[in-house]
């Protein structure tokens, strides 16, 4: 079963991507999403809630898919382990 | 599935608790179970029932404690990370000898080795980090 | 007493912790103590001044509404740091309130001139 | 000269107390005057008279309210930031009917006004941030 | 019920906060739980390795030497992120315990076999 | 008067050089001191208990003068303002 990546600083990012693999899903979460306010390298998820709060809805690249906190229940779901980097 | 949560942020330094909140609402909603939210780290702030939320913000200590009593989950404490923080039950201050106690009647204060407990019984760990 | 010069260098993003709006409110406080009060938005600071916040996704007030109130309380000196507003992909018109924006060079002078600064 | 502090992390999540604690007695030491501390932001569980340091650790509280009983110094902690985050005194556990009150007493709990009074007043204002 | 693959993944330096303490004592208490227990010392999280620590000096314990203490509660498997310690500076001789490094795609599998994974 | 800027994250040293005057002072502290273990751009000032805590004393460059506490009020008398980047 694939990885989940939980990224919940924007800095915090790189330091994810270095040790996560193609298969792999990453969430940006809390300020994780600023990370989506700059070119991403990958594709990943951002959280809704944290996209509404800090106005960065219309902002985002084609890169970052939007999910709910419901779709964040189902990443987990259908990931193991779930590793967290701040 | 079995999911279990550890949270390491205090409420208003970080969103954490604020965030496994949500997602323990909605995991619940989506038919899981959640046996266990282990607050840990400066997370353990979340159990003081004498934090008054402003006006216009939910209380996270209200979210918890509701959520909490209509599921089977338990909230646990860690004693070593809280009792540092000034989190703690009845039963440390009259051991003690401390002037009063905080921590809420929903929240059980328990060792580290229920982090490692709930990984073994959970299908998953999810942790929100300061 | 001749009124202090403060300065509140705000470089917090605004959701994540409480600090930015507890910062915004103690610049609101400064304000009414007839002081000499200006504020620099600086590095990820400048997140709290972007349009179409909407705090209640998250449990929290919008900051960027707590912000357009500062010109309320007669903070009017209200700085932003030209390249970190760049670093974010942002323009002027991307924030909730007009503001100056300082070069490096701009930034230290308004430092140099304070008596006290504030940090977030 | 007159020194004005501002704690802003708390115990264990930062060491701003901690730093902030030394450079206090440092100054003090040299003769100068710190007038007040001003505990903002997560810097006010510096204030919480139920942290029990670790046996191997000195107490951050017994460290700021010793120098506060030896020098003209006020411990104020700001009611803004103390309310939501659990650090409450007699008087707001009586307003808000809370079941604890934990701030010492060596602790005053004041408006954020007194943050810009203190700047006022001391010829400097030195920030421990988080 | 067969053991879980428990990995501490270890990123923050260690006196600013108490996470780094916090997160070793977590590690020893796993030790003694029968688990697969790992650690994975990367980022910042190296400097908790670094010798010469002194925790007296900031009023903490030294975290350097809980970390020697990890072999002693049967905590054997430990990793440093080999890119992390070159990009600090620092060489394995520098350390307080002999470790296993491991690269990129080394630290992307390990993570890929455990049951869970707890930060600090 | 020159101002004193104190930085107690290695990650804010770069935010406080842009905005740092040559004649200003820095001060590393705390998780600050961290960023005199990289090449450094200009002279600092790093903290006595915060180094000896983290084991850094050997790996100091020349551009850091180590100062105790006592030393750190010296800076404040000196300077003003005081600015903290974190």
């Amino acid at each position: 079963m694939a990885t989940l990546h939980l990224v919940n600083h924007a800095r915090a990012l790189p330091a994810c991507l270095e040790r996560a693999g193609a298969d792999d899903a990453v969430l940006l979460l809390e300020d994780g999403v600023y990370a989506a306010a700059a070119p991403l390298p990958r594709a990943v998820y951002v959280l809704a809630a944290d996209v509404r709060a800090r106005g960065l809805g219309a902002r985002l690249p084609s890169e970052a898919a939007v999910i709910d906190d419901a779709g964040f229940v189902d990443l987990v779901v259908a990931h193991q382990p779930v590793v967290t980097w701040r | 599935m079995r999911l279990a949560l550890a949270v390491h942020g205090a409420p208003y330094a970080s969103q954490s608790s604020a965030s496994a909140l949500r997602f323990a609402r909605a995991a619940v909603a989506g038919g899981h179970e959640i046996p266990r939210v282990f607050f840990y780290h400066d997370g353990v702030q979340a159990a003081s029932a004498i934090a008054v939320a402003p006006q216009d913000e939910p209380s996270p200590l209200d979210g918890w404690v509701a959520l909490a009593a209509e599921h089977d989950m338990e909230l646990a404490v860690c004693i070593a990370a809280s009792l540092k923080r000034g989190v703690v039950n009845e039963e440390e201050r009259a051991r003690y000898s401390l002037s009063a106690a905080n921590v809420h009647p929903s929240f059980a204060v328990v060792g580290l080795g229920q982090l490692i407990d709930a990984v073994m019984q959970a299908d998953r760990l999810v942790t929100f980090a300061a | 007493m001749a009124p202090r010069r403060i300065l509140f260098l705000l470089r917090q993003p605004p959701y994540a912790t409480s600090h930015a709006l507890e910062a915004l409110e103690a610049v609101l406080v400064a304000g009414v103590f007839d002081q000499v009060v200006s504020v620099l938005f600086a590095d990820d600071g400048v997140w709290q001044l972007l349009r179409d916040q909407d705090g209640d996704a998250v449990g929290m007030r919008t900051v960027g509404r707590v912000a357009t109130a500062l010109p309320q309380y007669d903070v009017n000196d209200i700085y932003v740091c030209g390249e970190s507003l760049r670093r974010l992909g942002l323009s002027p018109d991307d924030l909730v309130l007009p503001v100056t924006l300082l070069d490096g060079a701009g930034q230290q002078a308004l430092i140099a001139g304070q008596h006290a600064v504030v940090s977030d």
